[in-house]
C-alpha cells in the first residue's frame, strides 16, 4: 500500500512538472495556432538563466520571476522579429521556423556555455517532505505546486483581463477578433511572450531539480507535445491533465511493468486516445481538424 | 482554388509544347546524373553526391505526403528505419539478397502507411504529426527491444564483401548508381503525380480540406495512396543507406532528427514542388557538408547556428523556398531584360 | 629518458637510411607532413566527452612534433566534428578522399565508431580508435581497425572481480548471501555492459537482479523504489550524467541504503556527478579509464609518459586532465609513439597494420597503466589485449584509484556506505 | 439627413499585382441604407474591408465626416463611427453572448458605466438576446448568429455599419427576419453599406444602391430605377444562380 501511494504521489508530482512543461507550448498553440517546436530549447534558457542567477547568489526560487519577465521579452522580440512574418504563410513554414530557432538556439548555448553539464544546488535541493514511510522532495513539490497555480493564474488572465478577453477572441476567430479592433498582432506578441514566459518559468522551476545542457530541450519538447495533445492542444486544463496522466502512466508501468515499458505504456496509451479522441481529453470535439479552443 | 483552376485552364494549350521540352530536359539531367556518376573518381565527391541524391530521395518522397498533401508527417524515420532492417534482417536470416529484400521493406512500409493512413486520416497538422511521431517512437522501442530479431540497441552490420548480387560494391560509385536511380523514380513518380488526378485530388486536399471532404472517397484514396508511395520510396532509400554505411542501429535510422531532416530539406527546397526538395537536399547536404568542412568542429556549434540561421531566413525571405526563389529571379531578370528591349 | 635515446635512435636511423636508399625521394617525402585525421562529436549531445578525448589525443601528437616529428615528418592533424553516425560517414570520407589523411584517430562513441570503421575499411585507411568501447567495433572482421581501449564487455568483468575479491570480504558477504542488483540504461552501451555482467555472473555462478530504463527518463524513483525493497547490498550501475545523478538524488531521497556502489558507466566517473550531489558522490566506486595511477605500477616509460601528459595538458588546457582524454591520449600515444616509429612508409596502411601488430609492450608502460599487444586478425582483431579498467572510489570530491591494487594509490573509505540518515 | 457620411474617391486597391479595385467613387448618405452589388470577386467586400481599414488603398480617398480615413489604424476608425458585421457573422464561438457584445465595444472597454448603458440599449433593439446572455454564441443557430454579430457591430453606437452578406446561408424564413433587423438598425438613424449577392433582395429595400463589376463601378442609382434597369436585369436578376 505504501508502494502504490508513493508511486502515486511520485506520479502526480512528475504530472505537475510535465503541466508545467507544457503549459506555454497550449497557450501559443491555442491563440496564435503556432506550433513551437522550440518550445524545449525555451525552457533551456529559463534553466541557463536560473543557474547563473543562482551563481550570482539568487534563489531559484527568487530568480523564477525575473526568469519569466526575461524569457517574456525573448517572446516578444523572437515574435516580432521571425514569426510576425510567418502568420500570412502556410502553417508549415511556422513550424519550420520554429524548428530553425530550435536549432540555432541549441548551438547557440553550446558556443556560449559549453556542452557541460550545469546543476542548480540549492541547500534544500536534498529536502524531503516524509508523510509516514511515503518521501517527496520538496523541490518537485514546489514545482508541481507552482504549475497548478501558474495555470491557475493564467486561466484566470484570461477570463479576467480584458489582454485575456482579446487573446481568447483571436484564438478563436482572428478575422472577427481583427473586426472589433483588436490589435492581433500585439495579441499575437504578448501571447507569445506569456507562453515563452511560461516556459522559462518552467525551467526556472526544473533548474533545482534537473542539469541544464544544451540539447536539454529536445526530451523536454517532446515530452510537452504527448501531454498537450494527449490533454487536448490548446486547453489549458488539458495540458494539466495530459501531464498527470502522462506522470502516472510512467511511474506506474514503470514498476509494475518494466521501467523500459514507460514509453512505450504512453506513446501507445497516446496514440490510442486520439484515435478515440482525436482533440484529446479535454480538447473539443472537431478541433483536430482545426486546431483547439479554449 | 483558383491556382488550380488557372493552371488546369492554362494547361491545354501548353501541354504538347511544354511536354515535350520537359521530357527532352529531364533525359538530358538524367543522363547527366549516371555520366558524372560513374565518372567522378574523387572518392569525397562521390560520397557527398550519394548523399545529395539520397537526401533528395527522401525529401522529394516526403514531399508527396507534406508538400503535395500538406500534411506534417514527422515520422518518415519510421519508414527509413524498416527499409533498412528489414532488407538487413532478410539478407542475415534467410539470406535473402538486399535486392529483393529492399523491395519486401518497401512493401512492408507502404502496408503500414496504410493502415497509419487509415486510422489517423480525420487528423490533421500537429494532431497528425503527433500522431506519426508517435507511432516512429513505438517502432523505434520495439526495435531497440527485439534483441534476437534487431540486434537491439547494438543494431544489425552488413559484411562488406563485395558482390553485386548482394548489392555490395567495391567501389563508392556503383553505389552513387543505385542512388541516382531512387532519385530519378522519386521525381519521375512526382512529376507525373503532379499532372495526374492523383496530384489534384493531394492539391485539393491541401488548399481546402473541406470542399475536398465533399469529393470523398476518391480523396480519401488519394491520401492513403500517396502516403503508402512517400513510406515505400523512404524504405528503399533506407535499404540505400544501410548497404552504404554497413551498419544500422536504432539511433543511425529511427531517431526524430531524420524525419525532421526530410521536411526541412523539402521545406527549403520549395514544398509541394517537383524539383524543390532536390534543390533543397542540395542545399543542405553541401551546405552542412562545407560549414563543417570550414569550421572542422573547431568552433564549436558555429556550423548548426549558421545552418540554422540560413534555414531561417529562406523560410522567411524565399518565398516557395528556394525554388520559388530561383523563379522570382528569373521573372525579374526576364522582366528587366524585356523592359529594356522596349526601350530601344 | 626513454624518449630521448628513441630519438636519437630515430634520427640516426633516419639518416642511415636516407643514404641507403637514395636522399631525393626519401627527403621530398619527409618533408611533407603526415596527416592523421581527428574525427570526434565536437557537436552535440556527445560534444562534452568528445572534445574533452580530442584534445588528449592531441597532446600525443604535440609530443611527436616537439620531438621532431615521426622520423622527421611532422604530424599535421586534420580536425573534423563526427556529432552523429550520419555526418561521421561523410566526414571520415572527407577526411580520407580530400584531406588526404592516411590515419584516422577517433572517436569517443561506438556509435560514430561504427559508422566510421566501414568507410576506413573501403578505402583501406587505418581506424584508431582510442575510446569507443562497444565490444562488436573488433568483431566485424575489419582489418583496419585498431582499439587502443579496453571494451564495455570487460567493465563488468572487472566489476564482479572487484566486488567478490574485494568487497565482499571487506563487508562480510559471501556470494551465497549478498544481494546484488544492477541498474541500466538501455542503450548500446548500458546493454552492452549489462551483457557481459550477465555472463560473468553466469560463470561465477551468481545471481542478481536487474533494472533497464531510457536514459532521458525524468524519474526514476520506481526503479528506486524496486531496488530499495529487494534489500540490495551491492549497488552496480551502468548509467550516463543525467540518470547516474537523478537515480543517486533518488536514491538519498526515497532512501535506498546500500552497503556499496560501484557505477560502470560514464555517469559516474566525471567531475559532473560530485558536482551534481556534492558529498553525497563520496564513497561511490566507478569502474572506468584509468587516471592518476601509483607511478610505482608503471614501467618508467609509462610513467614519464603519464608525467608529461598531465603537466603538458594542465599548461595548454587550462585543467585538469580528465579520464576520457587520458583515454585520447594514451590511445594516439600507441600510436605515435610504439607504432609510427618503426613504419617505413606511413601511406600505406598494410606497414602501418604491421607495425601495430608487431608492438608488444608490458603492461604498465602507457600512462594508462596498460601495455600494447594487438590481437591479430580473426575474432577480436585489433583490439588491444593489455588494456583494462581500473577502480576508482570519489573520496571528498576526487577519484582515487583503488583496484587492481599494484596501481592503488590510496585505501578505500566508507566501507559500507553509511546510512543516508547519517550522512 | 442629406449630410454625407461616407465619401470614397477613385479608389484604387492592389494584391501585389492584382488590382481589385480600379477608381471606385462612391457616397453614404447620414441614415442612409445602401447596398453594394457585384458578382463573385467584383471587389464588394474589398471596398467594405478598406473603408474599415484592413486593407491600405493603392491611390484614392476615403473621407468620413470629412476627416481622412485611409491613413487610420482600425480600432482609430471603428473609434470614429464605422463598425462591420463581417462575412459568416463570425462570433466568438466559445464566448458567452455578453461577451461577444462587449468586445463589440473592445476600442472603449475601459468606459465601463458607459458599457452598460451600450449593452442595455442593444438588448433592447434585440430583446431576444436578453434571455441568452450567457448562452455560447457557438450553440446558437445561424440567424441567431447573425443577430448577435449585429448587436456585437451596435455596440461602438456607429453611425455606420458595413454589412457583408448577412443573409448568405440563411433559410429563405430567416433571410426576411434579418433583412428586417437590418430596417430596424437603419431606423435608429445609422446608416448601412450592404454588400449583397443577392441583387433582388438587396435592391428590394435599400435607398440606392451600386453595382461592381472587376473593380469599376458600372452602374449606380436609386435602387427602384436600378430593378428596371436592363443591364442589371440580365446580369444580376435573370440569372440570379451565376456565382
Amino acid at each position: 500500500m505504501d508502494i502504490f501511494l508513493q508511486l502515486l504521489l511520485s506520479g502526480l508530482l512528475l504530472g505537475g512538472v510535465y503541466g508545467l512543461l507544457s503549459l506555454g507550448l497550449t497557450l501559443v498553440f491555442g491563440v496564435t495556432r503556432i506550433v513551437n517546436f522550440a518550445h524545449g530549447e525555451f525552457v533551456m534558457l529559463g534553466m541557463y538563466l536560473t543557474y547563473f542567477l543562482w551563481q550570482l547568489g539568487f534563489d531559484p526560487y527568487l530568480a523564477a520571476p525575473v526568469v519569466f519577465f526575461a524569457c517574456f521579452a525573448v517572446g516578444v522580440v523572437t515574435q516580432h522579429l521571425l514569426l510576425r512574418k510567418t502568420l500570412t504563410m502556410p502553417h508549415l513554414v511556422q513550424v519550420f521556423v520554429t524548428l530553425g530557432i530550435s536549432v540555432v538556439m541549441q548551438a547557440g548555448a553550446q558556443l556560449l556555455f559549453t556542452s557541460n553539464f550545469y546543476f542548480v544546488r540549492p541547500s534544500y535541493g536534498n529536502a524531503m517532505v516524509e508523510i509516514g514511510n511515503i518521501r517527496l522532495p520538496l523541490t518537485t513539490i514546489i514545482a508541481a505546486v507552482l504549475a497548478l497555480i501558474g495555470t491557475a493564474l493564467v486561466h484566470l488572465f484570461l477570463k479576467k483581463t480584458h489582454t485575456g478577453a482579446a487573446i481568447r477572441a483571436t484564438a478563436q476567430d482572428p478575422y472577427a477578433a481583427n473586426v472589433v479592433g483588436i490589435e492581433i498582432k500585439t495579441v499575437y506578441a504578448v501571447t507569445f511572450g506569456v507562453g515563452i514566459g511560461c516556459a522559462g518559468l518552467a525551467g526556472a522551476l526544473l533548474a533545482p531539480i534537473y542539469p541544464v545542457y544544451p540539447t536539454v530541450g529536445l526530451a523536454y519538447s517532446l515530452i510537452s507535445f504527448v501531454v498537450v495533445v494527449l490533454g487536448g492542444l490548446g486547453s489549458l486544463p488539458g495540458a494539466l491533465i495530459g501531464g498527470l496522466v502522462v506522470g502516472l502512466l510512467e511511474t506506474f508501468s514503470a514498476y509494475y511493468i518494466s521501467p523500459e515499458a514507460k514509453e512505450a505504456t504512453y506513446f501507445t496509451i497516446f496514440i490510442i486516445v486520439l484515435l478515440l479522441r482525436p482533440a484529446g481529453l479535454l480538447g473539443l470535439r472537431g478541433s483536430e481538424t482545426m486546431g483547439a479552443n479554449h | 482554388m483558383n491556382t488550380n483552376t488557372i493552371s488546369t485552364r492554362i494547361q491545354p494549350s501548353l501541354q504538347a509544347a511544354s511536354l515535350g521540352r520537359t521530357v527532352t530536359l529531364w533525359v538530358i539531367i538524367v543522363g547527366a546524373l549516371y555520366i558524372t556518376a560513374s565518372r567522378l573518381t574523387d572518392e569525397h565527391l562521390v560520397d557527398l553526391m550519394f548523399q545529395i541524391m539520397l537526401a533528395a530521395s527522401l525529401a522529394g518522397a516526403w514531399n508527396i505526403v507534406g508538400g503535395f498533401g500538406g500534411q506534417i508527417a514527422l515520422g518518415h524515420a519510421a519508414f527509413f528505419g524498416i527499409g533498412a532492417y528489414t532488407s538487413t534482417i532478410l539478407f542475415q536470416h534467410y539470406h535473402l539478397t538486399p535486392w529483393i529484400g529492399m523491395l519486401a521493406g518497401a512493401l512492408f512500409a507502404a502496408l503500414l502507411a496504410t493502415l497509419i493512413g487509415a486510422v489517423t486520416l480525420r487528423l490533421r497538422g500537429p494532431f497528425f504529426a503527433m500522431t506519426t511521431v508517435a507511432f516512429t517512437e513505438l517502432v523505434r522501442i520495439i526495435v531497440k527491444n527485439w534483441d534476437s530479431l534487431t540486434g537491439g540497441t547494438r543494431g544489425l552490420w552488413i559484411p562488406w564483401e563485395p558482390n553485386p548480387w548482394n548489392f555490395s560494391f567495391s567501389d563508392r560509385n556503383s553505389y552513387l548508381l543505385v542512388a541516382v536511380t531512387l532519385a530519378v523514380l522519386v521525381f519521375s513518380t512526382t512529376a507525373i503525380m503532379a499532372k495526374t488526378k492523383l496530384g489534384f485530388l493531394l492539391n485539393a486536399l491541401r488548399e481546402d480540406a473541406d470542399a475536398a471532404r465533399s469529393v470523398g472517397v476518391k480523396a480519401t484514396r488519394a491520401r492513403l495512396i500517396s502516403f503508402a508511395i512517400s513510406a515505400a520510396f523512404v524504405a528503399l532509400g533506407g535499404t540505400l543507406y544501410a548497404q552504404y554505411s554497413l551498419s544500422i542501429d536504432p539511433t543511425s535510422v529511427l531517431s526524430f532528427d531524420i524525419s525532421i531532416q526530410m521536411a526541412l530539406m523539402s521545406a527549403v527546397g520549395g514544398l509541394g514542388t517537383v524539383i524543390g526538395p532536390a534543390l533543397g537536399a542540395i542545399a543542405a547536404v553541401t551546405s552542412s557538408s562545407l560549414l563543417r568542412g570550414w569550421f572542422g568542429g573547431e568552433l564549436g556549434a558555429l556550423h548548426l547556428l549558421l545552418y540554422g540561421v540560413l534555414f531561417i531566413l529562406v523560410m522567411l525571405y524565399a518565398r516557395g523556398g528556394l525554388l520559388g526563389m530561383a523563379i522570382n529571379v528569373k521573372k525579374r531578370l526576364t522582366r528587366r531584360f524585356g523592359q529594356g528591349q522596349s526601350d530601344v | 629518458m626513454e624518449i630521448d635515446r628513441r630519438t636519437l635512435l630515430q634520427a640516426a636511423g633516419l639518416t642511415l637510411g636516407a643514404a641507403a636508399l637514395g636522399a631525393p625521394a626519401l627527403a621530398q617525402s619527409s618533408r611533407e607532413p603526415l596527416r592523421i585525421g581527428m574525427l570526434f562529436p565536437r557537436t552535440g549531445d556527445l560534444a562534452l566527452l568528445g572534445i574533452a578525448q580530442a584534445n588528449g589525443a592531441l597532446i600525443a601528437i604535440d609530443m611527436a612534433n616537439d620531438a621532431g616529428g615521426i622520423n622527421g615528418r611532422k604530424i599535421e592533424v586534420v580536425n573534423a566534428d563526427a556529432p552523429t553516425p550520419n555526418a561521421a560517414v561523410s566526414e571520415a570520407t572527407r577526411l580520407i578522399s580530400s584531406e588526404n589523411v592516411k590515419i584516422l584517430v577517433g572517436s569517443y562513441a561506438s556509435a560514430i565508431a561504427s559508422s566510421v570503421v566501414g568507410v576506413a575499411e573501403r578505402s583501406d585507411i587505418i581506424h584508431w580508435e582510442v575510446g569507443a568501447i562497444a565490444d562488436s567495433l573488433t568483431q566485424r572482421g575489419f582489418k583496419n581497425v585498431f582499439r587502443t581501449c579496453a571494451t564495455a564487455g570487460q567493465t563488468g568483468q572487472v566489476g564482479f572481480d572487484f566486488a567478490l575479491n574485494y568487497l565482499f570480504p571487506k563487508l562480510s558477504l559471501t556470494e551465497k548471501t549478498a544481494k546484488i542488483a544492477l541498474v541500466h540504461e538501455d542503450s548500446e552501451f548500458g546493454s552492452t555492459v549489462a551483457k557481459s555482467l550477465t555472463a560473468r555472473a553466469n560463470e561465477l555462478g551468481l545471481s542478481f537482479a536487474t533494472y533497464a530504463y531510457a536514459k532521458d527518463t525524468n524519474d526514476l524513483s520506481p526503479v528506486v523504489l524496486k531496488v530499495r525493497d529487494a534489500g540490495t547490498d551491492v549497488l552496480l550501475s551502468v548509467q550516463y550524467i543525467n540518470d547516474a545523478v537523478l537515480f543517486w538524488r533518488q536514491a538519498r531521497q526515497l532512501g535506498l541504503n546500500v552497503k556499496a556502489h560501484i557505477g560502470l558507466g560514464a555517469g559516474h566517473f566525471q567531475d559532473s556527478f560530485p558536482k551534481a550531489v556534492g558529498a553525497d558522490a563520496d564513497g561511490v566506486f566507478i569502474s572506468g579509464p584509468p587516471l592518476d595511477l601509483n607511478p610505482a605500477g608503471l614501467t618508467s616509460e609509462g610513467a614519464a609518459l603519464a608525467e608529461q601528459f598531465y603537466s603538458r595538458y594542465q599548461k595548454k588546457f587550462g585543467e585538469k586532465a580528465s579520464s576520457v582524454a587520458m583515454l585520447g591520449f594514451a590511445g594516439t600515444i600507441m600510436l605515435t609513439h610504439f607504432v609510427l616509429p618503426n613504419v617505413k612508409d606511413p601511406d600505406s596502411s598494410e606497414a602501418i597494420r604491421a607495425a601495430a601488430l608487431a608492438v608488444d609492450k608490458p603492461v604498465g608502460s602507457t600512462p594508462a597503466g596498460w601495455g600494447v599487444k594487438f590481437n591479430p586478425p580473426g575474432p577480436n582483431g585489433g583490439q588491444n589485449e593489455r588494456s583494462f579498467w581500473i577502480i576508482r572510489q570519489w573520496q571528498s570530491g576526487v577519484l582515487q584509484t583503488i583496484y587492481p591494487e599494484q596501481l592503488a594509490a590510496v585505501k578505500p573509505i566508507m566501507l559500507p556506505l553509511p546510512e543516508w540518515a547519517n550522512r | 439627413m442629406d449630410q454625407v457620411l461616407l465619401q470614397i474617391n477613385d479608389l484604387h486597391v492592389a494584391y501585389g499585382e492584382l488590382r481589385v479595385l480600379q477608381g471606385v467613387s462612391l457616397q453614404v448618405k447620414a441614415g442612409e441604407l445602401v447596398s453594394l452589388l457585384g458578382g463573385n470577386g467584383s471587389g464588394k467586400s474589398t471596398t467594405q474591408k478598406t473603408i474599415l481599414g484592413f486593407v491600405r488603398p493603392t491611390s484614392g480617398q476615403i473621407l468620413f465626416e470629412g476627416e481622412r480615413l485611409d491613413t487610420l489604424s482600425i480600432p482609430e476608425i471603428i473609434r470614429k463611427g464605422i463598425t462591420m458585421v463581417p462575412e459568416g457573422r463570425r462570433v466568438f464561438p466559445f464566448m458567452a453572448v455578453r461577451e461577444n457584445l462587449l468586445l463589440g465595444a473592445w476600442v472603449r472597454r475601459n468606459e465601463r458605466a458607459e458599457l452598460k448603458h451600450d449593452l442595455e440599449r442593444v438588448l433592447e433593439l434585440f430583446p431576444i438576446l436578453r434571455t441568452r446572455l450567457n448562452q455560447l454564441a457557438g450553440s446558437m443557430s445561424g440567424g441567431e448568429q447573425q443577430i448577435v454579430a449585429m448587436a456585437r457591430a451596435l455596440m461602438m453606437r456607429p453611425k455606420l455599419v458595413l454589412m457583408d452578406e448577412p443573409t448568405m446561408g440563411l433559410a429563405p424564413k430567416l433571410v426576411d427576419e434579418v433583412l428586417e433587423l437590418i430596417q430596424t438598425v437603419n431606423r435608429n438613424g445609422i446608416a448601412v453599406l450592404l454588400v449583397e449577392q443577392n441583387a433582388r433582395t438587396a435592391l428590394g429595400f435599400t435607398d440606392r444602391a451600386y453595382v461592381l463589376e472587376r473593380g469599376r463601378l458600372v452602374i449606380e442609382g436609386p435602387s427602384k430605377d436600378l430593378l428596371t434597369n436592363e443591364r442589371v436585369r440580365s446580369a444580376y436578376l435573370g440569372e440570379l444562380s451565376q456565382a
